[in-house]
C-alpha cells in the first residue's frame, strides 16, 4: 500500500537519528562503559563503521526497488509466500522493537522521575498520543521532527557545554588500555542501537528524490555517530568509566551534574521534557512502520485502522516482556547483539543477495 | 482494571471500525479485528496474571547463544 | 400555536440525521435543491407584458414590507411606468430630483415609440437615463433581488422587461480606525460594515486591473453578498478555486458575520486552532494580496478573511512593517515569548511546585514554600480558579460600556487579587503567575489565537497538575501533531518552519530589512516569487558626499 | 471529518481521564514537603546507622528579613535537625518520615557529612545516596571528627542553615570540594583512595582567632561569626583538614598544611593564598623562612645600591630599633588565581618514582615586612619563600600519606595507569603497598609577577636597599 506523503531527504536522516538517539543516548553509555571501559566512544564509532554495512546494503536495495518499501520488495524478491513471511518477520521484529523502547521509556520514567506512577500509565499515555501522530502519516511524524530536533540538540549542546567544568580529559586515558577487544565487545553493544538505522528500509520509499536516499542514509549514520559519540564520551569524562558504568541512564545523570550558574541548576527536569519528545518519535515511527508492514503483508489499502489496535498490543507487549530493567540490561548486553544483528544485516543481506541472484529489480514507479 | 482495559479496547474499535464497515472494507475490518483481539487477550491474560510467556524469553533462548558465539568472536 | 415552528424544525432535524450523501462535511445543508432560491418561491411569479400584472405580483412578494416604495407615473407623460424600491437602502434625493424629473419629463416621442413597441426597453437607458449603472433585468426573482439590493426598479407597461437602476444609498458608519488592530504607525483606515466601502478602500490601494473581486452571493435570506478578491498574477489559481467552490457549498439561512463562513470553508473545522485570518485593516489585507493570498469580503462585517493561513501569522502585526525592522523584530521575538507563557507558564508553575521541586533554586523553593503556608487549595486547583477568575475578568471587562469596564477590572484586579492573597486563599506568586499570564495572551496581536491558547492552558494545566513536565510535553506533542496535520487551503500550517523553508525565514520570528525582502512567501506566492527588484539595500550616493582621498564608484 | 472528530473525542476522553486515573501520583504540594538541606551520617553502637537531617522551615527563612535585628529574644529557628537509626539509611529514612507530619524532600540537599565513626566502617552505605532518584551525584560530601550530627545543630550564623553555610565555604574554594561522584571516583578507580574535606566544629572564636595567629595561614576560618546571648558556647564551623581513607576506609586525618599539600598535589587548587613570614636582613642576607620550619633561601641583595640598613633620613627613625627601621621581620602573603599540577610517573626497575611540576603565577597582596618594589631581588625572595612553603606542604602530605596513612590518597597510582599501562598491570593489585614506596619529588615554579594596587609597604618612608622612587631607577 502506498502512503500519500512524501518526505524530504533532510527529514529522513533526522528521522534517522530519531530512531536511534533517544533511548541510545540515555542506555548505552553506561552499558558501554561497562564493556569497553575509558574506550566507549571508540566503541560507538567502531559501530557506526558496522553500522555502515546495514546502510549500504539498505542502500543497495533500494536502488534495486525504489519507490518499494522493505516489506514490497520482500514479495518481490521472494516471491508471494516465502516473501510474505519475510515481511512479517521484519513487522514483528519491528513490533518487537517498539515494545521494548515503550518499556525502557516508561521504566526509565518511574525510575527517574515519578517512582510512585505505574508504568503502564506512561506507556499507555506515551502511546497515546503516537497512534494519534502514527495516523496521520510519515510526512506529519517527519514534520514533527522539525520542531523536537532543535530542541534536542540544543538541550545536548547545554548539557555538555555547562557539565565542561566538571570533565577531567585524563578520566579517556589510557587509551585501548587492554587492547581493542573490549572495544568490539562495546561496539556489539552499541550495534543493537546503532543498526536501527535499517529502518529506512521501510520508509526510505517515500524520501523524494528517491536518489538523495544516500546522502540521507550517510548523514543519519554520521549525526548518530556524532552526538552519540559526543554524549558517551561527556559521560566518561564527567564520570570516570567506573563511576559510569555504575550509572542506569548516563544522559540523565549527565543532565543532572549540569548547573548553569547559580540560578539555573537542576535542569534535569527539562532533559525529561525534551527527551520524551524524541523518545515519542521513536516510538510513533516505528509504530507506523508496524502498521505500514502488516497493512503492506495482508494486502490492505490503508494501515490507519492498524494503528490504534498496534498500539494497544504494543503497550501489553511492553508490560510482557521484561520483568524488571535488569532484563532489558541483560537483554541489551547479551541478547539484542545477535538478534538485531540477525534481522537488521543477515536477513536484508540474504535478502539483496535473492535478489542480485534472481536478477530482481524494479526501476519504474 | 478489567473493565478499563475493555472500556478502552471499545473505545479504539470505535476509532476505526464503523467507518470500515460502511466502505466494507472487510479486509481491513479482519486484520484489524485480529490484532485487536490480540491486544484484548494479552490484555486481560496481563491484568488477569495468567502466565503468559514473553517472547523476550524466547528470543533470549535463541540469540543468547549467537550473541555470545559473537562475543567469543570478538574476544 | 406551536404547530408550524414545531413541525418543520423536526422535519429538518429528521433530515439532516440521515444525510443524502452528497453533503459529507457540515450538517448545515437542509436537504433539497429548490432551497437555493429564496421564500417565497419566485418561479412561481413571472414578469409579464402588463404592468399591473407585475405591480401585483410584486405587492404580494413584498406584502406587509412597509419599507418598499411604489410609485406610478407615466413616463413621457404617454407610457405607463413604476418605480420599486425600498425606502431607506436609496438615495432618494437621486431619485426624486434627478431620475423623475427626468423620466416624467421625457421626450414624448420616445414615450410613443416605446408605447409602440418601435422601440425597446434599451432606448430609455441609452436616451434619456440618468443614471450610468442600469441593468436590464427580464424575470421576477431578478427585480426582487435588485429592489432588495437598495436598486430601484423600472417597469414599464407592455414590457415584460425592466430596467433596475443602481441607486444604492443607505447610512453606514464612516470608516474609522480600526479598534481591535490599532496601530502606533499606519493607516488609519478600517473596513466598514459597507462592502461596496470596503472593495473602494482595497481598490484605492491596488490600482490594478489583475485585482479581480469575485461576486457571491450566499444566505437564503440575507442574501449576503461575498467578494473574494485576488491579484489574478499572484495567486494560486487552486485556491481560488477551492475558495469558490467551499463558498459555492454553503447552503445556509443568513451570514451576520464573517465567522458564518470562516467556520464553514476552514480545513478542520475540529481543531481549536483559527486557520482563517481576519482583520479589519485594508493594509493588512493588500499585504496579504500581494503576498498571493485570497480575501474574502462579506458585506455587512467589518473583517474581512484572509487564506491561506499560516500560525505564523498569528504573531505577526501589520505594525511590523511600518516600524524599524529591529524593533519589529524584536517584538515578534517577544510575541513569541508571550505565546508560549501565554500557554505554558501556569502550567510550567504547577508542574514545577507539585512535581519538581528540585528545579527551584533553594531560595526560592523555600519563599514558594512559605507563601503557600496555610493555602487550602492544591497549586492546580488554585491556578485554575485563579485563571477562571481572571477570564471572567476580562469578560466582563469586554462586554460592559467601556469606562465601566476598565474601572471593574482595575477593581476586580486590585480588590480581588489583593483580598484573596491577605485573606491567604491565594498565594502572592500564583497571582503574579497568572497576572503574567494574561498580560501575555494580550501581547499576541491575534485574538483569535490568544482564545486557543487560553482554552489549551487549562487543559496543560489538568495536565501538569497530573503528570508535570512529562504531562505537559504529553498535551505538547499531542499539539503539535495537531498543528502539523493542520492545513489552511492546502497550504501546511506551520510553514514554513515545516516543511522547513529557510527563505520565508526573513519573515517569520524576525522581519528582516524591506530591501531584503526580495522574494514572495514560496509557500504562497509561488506563482510569481519576485516581489521586488535585487539590490534595493539603499547605499549613499558616492556623489554627494566624496571621501576626501579616493573616489568610490 | 468524523473519523479525527473521534479521534479527538478518544483524547479528549483520555486528558479527561488522566486526572481520574493519575490521582496524586508523584504529586506533592510545595508545603507540604520538609526540605532537607544537610544531612549528617553517623554509625551508632549496635551495629546501626544514624541518619540526621537539617529540615528548614520555610517559614522562618523568608520571613528572614524582617525579622533580622529585632533585638531581644531568640531568633527563630530557620530549621530542625531531626534523626532517626536503623540497620540501613534506608530504614532510617523511612523511620524519619514517620517523624516529619511532611515529605521529606531530598532534591535540595546541600551537604552529606559523615561521621568519624561511620567512615571508618566504611563507605558501602553510600549508596543510598547514589541509588535514591531525589539525591544527587553533585552533592559536596565532608567528613567531620566524632558525630556528625553535632555538625547540623550549629546555631546559625550569616547564613541560616548548616548546608549553606558550609556550601558557601566549599565555594570560596579556600579548600577542595569532593562530590560523591569525585567520592565514589576515588573509590573505585584502582589507583586512588578518597580524601575528604574535613569539617570542624571551632570553638570559641576567641580561640579561633589565637589559632589563627599561631598558624600563619587563613585558609577556613569563614563561619566565624560573633553571637554573645547564647547560653551555649557558640561554635562555629569552618572546613579545614582532611580525612584521608584506604580504600573505602577513614584510616587518618590530614592537618591543614597537609591538606594543603594535599590540594596541591591532586592538582585541585585553583586560587588561594600563601603567606610565608620571612626577614630580610638589609645589608646582609635576607633568609626567608616559613614560620616553623627551617627552611633556608637566602639571597643577597645588590650592594652596589644597597644603603646600609639602619637609619633613614629624618624622624622615620625610632629609638625602638626594629619599629624605626625598615620592617625586616613579617609576612608576605601572596594570591594566585592559577595554578596547575603536572605529575609524571617514572619507572626505573622497580622503584616509581613522580615528578610533580607545580607551576603558577602569583600576585603580591599583602606584605608586613618592608618591601622595596624596585628591587626585584624582593620579590624573588618572596617568590622563592613561598615555593618552599608549596613544596614543604606537598612534602608533609607525602609524608603523612606514605607513612601514616599508607595509602595512595593523590590519585597517583591512576597517573601512573594513565602513562605506563604495562607496569601498572603489575602492580595495581597491592599498590598502596607499592606507593609508601615511591619517589615523590616536587618542583614548585610560582611566578610572582605583580605588587598589586600599591607598591610600598605603607609607613614612613623607609629605604632598605635604595631610594626607590625617589631616586629613580636603582639600576
Amino acid at each position: 500500500m502506498r502512503e500519500e506523503g512524501y518526505i524530504s531527504p533532510r527529514q529522513a536522516a533526522v528521522l534517522l537519528w530519531f530512531a536511534v538517539l533517544p533511548t541510545a543516548i540515555l542506555f548505552l553509555p553506561a552499558l558501554l562503559a561497562l564493556r569497553a571501559h575509558q574506550d566507549a566512544w571508540l566503541s560507538v564509532i567502531v559501530a557506526t563503521l558496522a553500522a555502515g554495512a546495514v546502510a549500504l546494503v539498505v542502500y543497495l536495495l533500494a536502488q534495486r526497488f525504489p519507490h518499494h518499501t522493505l516489506f514490497q520488495y520482500c514479495e518481490l524478491i521472494l516471491g508471494p509466500v516465502t516473501g510474505k513471511t519475510v515481511a512479517l518477520i521484519f513487522v514483528l521484529a519491528f513490533f518487537l522493537l517498539d515494545a521494548v523502547v515503550i518499556r525502557e521509556f516508561s521504566e526509565f520514567l518511574v525510575t527517574a522521575v515519578m517512582p510512585e506512577t505505574p508504568a503502564l500509565f506512561f506507556s499507555l499515555s506515551i502511546v497515546a498520543v503516537a497512534v494519534y501522530a502514527a495516523r496521520n502519516g510519515l510526512e506529519v511524524i517527519a514534520r514533527c521532527t522539525d520542531f523536537i530536533l532543535p530542541l534536542m540538540v540544543t538541550f545536548i549542546a547545554i548539557v555538555l557545554l555547562f557539565a565542561t567544568p566538571e570533565m577531567a580529559p585524563r578520566n579517556l586515558l589510557p587509551i585501548l588500555e587492554n587492547g581493542f577487544r573490549p572495544v568490539l565487545g562495546g561496539a556489539l553493544v552499541s550495534w543493537s542501537f546503532l543498526g536501527q538505522i535499517f529502518i529506512l528500509a521501510a520508509y526510505g520509499a517515500f524520501v523524494n528524490p528517491p536518489r538523495a536516499l544516500r546522502a540521507s542514509l550517510i548523514s543519519g549514520l554520521l549525526g548518530i555517530a556524532f552526538f552519540l559519540s559526543l554524549v558517551t564520551m561527556g559521560t566518561i569524562l564527567v564520570f570516570g568509566s567506573c563511576e559510569a558504568a555504575r550509572l542506569t541512564f548516563a544522559a540523565y545523570a549527565l543532565a543532572r551534574v549540569v548547573s548553569l550558574g547559580q540560578f539555573f541548576e537542576r535542569i534535569e527536569a527539562l532533559f525529561l521534557a525534551i527527551w520524551v519528545g524524541g523518545v515519542f518519535i521513536k516510538i510513533t515511527i516505528n509504530l507506523y512502520v508496524v502498521a505500514l508492514g502488516l497493512a503492506t503483508v495482508t494486502g490492505l489499502k490503508e494501515y490507519r485502522p492498524l494503528v490504534a489496535p498496534l498500539g494497544a498490543l504494543n503497550v501489553a507487549m511492553a508490560t510482557l516482556l521484561y520483568r524488571n530493567i535488569s532484563e532489558i540490561r541483560h537483554d541489551l548486553l547479551l541478547v539484542e547483539p545477535g538478534w538485531t544483528l540477525t534481522w537488521q544485516l543477515i536477513l536484508p543481506l540474504f535478502l539483496l543477495v535473492m535478489a542480485w541472484l534472481r536478477g530482481k529489480r524494479r526501476t519504474g514507479i | 482494571m478489567l473493565i478499563l482495559i475493555i472500556l478502552a479496547f471499545l473505545v479504539i474499535a470505535y476509532l476505526d471500525a464503523p467507518k470500515l464497515w460502511q466502505k466494507k472494507y472487510w479486509r481491513e475490518l479482519a486484520v484489524m479485528g485480529i490484532v485487536w483481539s490480540l491486544g484484548l487477550a494479552l490484555s486481560l491474560a496481563l491484568a488477569l496474571n495468567l502466565p503468559v510467556p514473553s517472547p523476550a524469553k524466547l528470543l533470549a533462548r535463541v540469540f543468547g547463544p549467537v550473541t555470545e558465539w559473537l562475543l567469543r568472536l570478538i574476544g | 400555536m406551536p404547530g408550524p415552528y414545531r413541525k418543520p424544525l423536526r422535519a429538518a432535524l429528521f433530515r439532516r440525521r440521515k444525510p443524502p450523501g452528497q453533503q459529507d462535511k457540515q450538517g448545515q445543508s437542509q436537504g433539497s435543491k429548490a432551497q437555493k432560491a429564496p421564500y417565497p418561491p419566485l418561479e412561481a411569479y413571472q414578469l409579464t407584458a402588463e404592468l399591473k400584472l407585475n405591480l401585483e405580483q410584486l405587492q404580494r412578494i413584498f406584502a406587509k414590507c412597509s419599507d418598499v416604495v411604489h410609485r406610478d407615473f407615466y413616463l413621457g407623460q404617454a407610457i405607463k411606468a413604476a418605480l420599486f424600491y425600498i425606502d431607506g437602502l436609496v438615495d432618494k434625493k437621486l431619485i426624486e430630483d434627478t431620475l423623475m424629473r427626468t423620466l416624467q419629463q421625457a421626450p414624448p416621442q420616445l414615450a410613443r415609440e416605446l408605447a409602440d413597441r418601435t422601440r425597446d426597453l434599451a432606448a430609455v437607458m441609452e436616451t434619456i437615463m440618468p443614471l450610468t449603472d442600469v441593468a436590464v433585468v427580464d424575470n421576477m426573482g431578478a427585480v426582487v433581488k435588485h429592489v432588495l439590493d437598495g436598486d430601484t426598479v423600472l417597469l414599464l407597461d407592455g414590457y415584460n422587461k425592466g430596467l433596475a437602476l443602481s441607486t444604492r444609498s443607505w447610512e453606514h458608519r464612516t470608516i474609522d480606525e480600526p479598534i481591535t488592530e490599532s496601530v502606533v504607525r499606519g493607516p488609519r483606515e478600517s473596513f466598514i460594515e459597507s462592502l461596496r466601502t470596503n472593495t473602494a478602500l482595497l481598490r484605492r490601494r491596488l490600482k490594478t486591473p489583475s485585482l479581480k473581486m469575485e461576486l457571491v452571493c450566499l444566505g437564503r435570506y440575507t442574501m449576503t453578498n461575498i467578494v473574494i478578491t485576488y491579484i489574478e498574477d499572484l495567486a494560486d489559481p487552486a485556491v481560488v478555486r477551492e475558495v469558490r467552490q467551499r463558498l459555492e457549498r454553503i447552503q445556509i439561512d443568513g451570514i451576520l458575520e464573517s465567522a458564518y463562513i470562516e467556520e464553514l470553508i476552514e480545513d478542520n473545522p475540529t481543531s481549536p486552532f483559527p486557520q482563517i485570518d481576519h482583520t479589519e485593516r485594508p493594509d493588512k489585507v493588500v499585504a496579504a494580496l500581494l503576498e498571493g493570498r485570497v480575501g474574502i469580503l462579506v458585506d455587512n462585517t467589518p473583517f474581512a478573511l484572509i487564506v491561506p493561513t499560516l500560525f505564523v501569522q498569528f504573531i505577526q502585526s501589520s505594525e511590523d512593517y511600518y516600524e524599524r525592522y529591529y524593533l519589529s523584530s524584536f517584538l515578534r521575538l517577544a510575541r513569541f515569548v508571550a505565546l508560549n507563557i501565554a500557554l505554558l507558564l501556569p502550567a510550567a508553575y504547577v508542574a514545577v511546585s507539585t512535581f519538581h521541586q528540585e528545579m527551584l533554586p533553594t531560595n526560592l523553593l523555600v519563599k514558594l514554600a512559605s507563601q503557600r503556608e496555610g493555602i487550602p487549595f492544591p497549586a492546580v486547583v488554585e491556578a485554575i480558579m485563579l485563571e477562571l477568575t481572571f477570564e471572567l475578568l476580562r469578560e466582563a471587562g469586554v462586554r460592559l460600556p467601556r469606562p465601566v469596564g476598565q474601572a471593574l477590572s482595575i477593581v476586580g484586579a486590585l480588590v480581588i487579587g489583593e483580598a484573596a492573597v491577605s485573606a491567604g486563599l491565594v498565594s502572592p506568586s500564583m497571582v503574579i503567575v497568572v497576572a503574567l499570564t494574561g498580560i501575555s495572551s494580550f501581547a499576541i496581536p491575534s485574538f483569535a489565537m490568544a482564545i486557543t491558547l487560553r482554552l489549551l492552558r487549562f487543559i496543560m494545566l489538568i495536565l501538569a497538575g497530573t503528570l508535570g513536565f512529562y504531562g505537559i510535553m504529553l498535551g505538547l506533542l499531542a499539539i503539535l501533531v495537531h498543528l502539523n496535520t493542520l492545513r489552511s487551503f492546502g497550504v501546511p500550517y506551520l510553514a514554513p518552519v515545516t516543511p522547513w523553508n529557510f527563505s520565508d525565514f526573513k519573515d517569520v520570528l524576525v522581519r528582516v530589512p524591506r530591501w531584503a525582502m526580495n522574494s514572495r512567501p514560496s509557500q504562497i506566492g509561488y506563482r510569481d516569487p519576485v516581489r521586488q527588484g535585487a539590490g534595493l539595500k539603499p547605499t549613499p550616493p558616492a556623489s554627494s558626499n566624496p571621501p576626501p582621498e579616493e573616489g568610490r564608484s | 471529518m468524523k473519523a479525527r472528530l473521534r479521534l479527538a473525542l478518544a483524547l479528549l476522553l483520555l486528558a479527561l481521564m488522566l486526572p481520574v486515573l493519575a490521582g496524586c501520583w508523584s504529586r506533592h504540594e510545595i508545603e507540604e514537603l520538609a526540605i532537607v538541606m544537610a544531612v549528617a551520617l553517623d554509625a551508632v553502637p549496635g551495629d546501626q546507622v544514624r541518619l540526621s537531617v537539617y529540615v528548614a522551615i520555610p517559614r522562618t527563612i523568608a520571613g528572614g528579613p524582617s525579622m533580622g535585628g529585632g533585638g531581644g529574644g531568640e531568633p527563630p529557628k530557620a530549621g530542625e535537625v531531626i534523626s532517626a537509626t536503623g540497620s540501613d539509611f534506608a530504614q532510617a529514612a523511612r523511620r524519619l518520615e514517620s517523624l516529619v507530619p511532611r515529605r521529606l524532600l531530598w532534591a535540595q540537599n546541600r551537604v552529606l557529612i559523615l561521621g568519624e565513626e561511620l567512615a571508618r566502617q566504611g563507605l558501602h552505605y553510600l549508596d543510598l545516596f547514589t541509588r535514591e532518584r531525589q539525591m544527587r551525584l553533585t552533592t559536596p560530601v565532608l567528613i567531620t571528627m566524632g558525630e556528625a550530627r553535632k555538625v547540623l545543630e550549629l546555631p546559625p550564623g550569616i547564613e541560616l542553615m548548616p548546608g549553606t553555610i558550609l556550601t558557601g565555604i566549599l565555594r570560596n574554594r579556600t579548600t577542595f570540594k569532593v562530590e560523591l561522584k569525585d567520592l565514589l571516583a576515588m573509590w573505585e578507580a584502582p589507583g586512588d583512595n578518597p580524601v575528604l574535606p574535613q569539617v570542624v566544629m571551632t570553638p570559641t572564636p576567641e580561640q579561633e582567632s589565637r589559632e589563627v595567629r599561631s598558624d600563619g595561614e587563613d585558609k577556613g576560618q569563614k563561619g566565624a561569626y560573633k553571637e554573645e546571648g547564647k547560653k551555649t558556647p557558640p561554635e562555629a564551623v569552618a572546613i579545614k583538614g582532611a580525612g584521608a581513607f584506604r580504600d573505602d576506609r577513614l584510616i587518618g586525618w590530614l592537618d591543614e598544611r597537609e591538606t594543603n599539600g594535599l590540594m596541591w598535589l591532586r592538582g585541585e587548587v585553583r586560587e588561594g593564598v600563601i603567606t610565608v613570614t620571612l626577614s630580610i636582613q638589609t645589608g646582609g642576607n635576607y633568609p626567608g623562612q616559613e614560620q616553623g620550619q627551617k627552611m633556608g633561601q637566602t639571597i643577597t641583595p645588590d650592594q652596589g645600591q644597597g644603603q646600609p640598613a639602619g637609619p633613614v633620613e629624618g624622624q622615620g627613625q625610632n629609638p625602638s630599633q626594629n619599629q624605626a627601621r625598615a620592617r625586616t621581620q613579617g609576612q608576605a602573603s601572596v594570591i594566585f588565581h592559577r595554578a596547575s599540577t603536572e605529575v609524571k610517573p617514572r619507572v626505573e626497575g622497580s622503584q616509581v618514582t613522580f615528578n610533580v611540576e607545580i607551576r603558577g603565577n602569583c600576585d603580591l597582596t599583602e606584605a608586613t615586612v618592608s618591601l622595596n618594589p624596585d628591587r626585584p631581588e624582593h620579590l624573588l625572595a618572596i617568590q622563592e619563600a613561598v615555593n618552599r612553603a608549596v613544596e614543604e606542604r606537598v612534602l608533609a602530605a607525602v609524608r603523612k600519606a606514605q607513612q601514616e596513612i599508607r595509602a595512595d590518597i593523590f590519585g597517583l597510582g591512576e597517573t601512573l595507569h594513565r602513562s605506563n599501562v604495562r607496569y601498572w598491570r603489575q602492580v595495581q593489585d597491592r599498590w598502596n603497598e607499592e606507593f609508601t614506596r615511591a619517589k615523590i619529588q616536587v618542583k614548585v615554579d610560582l611566578y610572582l609577577n605583580r605588587l598589586g594596587m600599591t607598591n610600598r609597604t605603607p609607613g614612613k618612608t623607609l629605604d632598605i636597599g635604595g631610594k626607590g622612587a625617589t631616586q629613580g631607577s636603582t639600576r
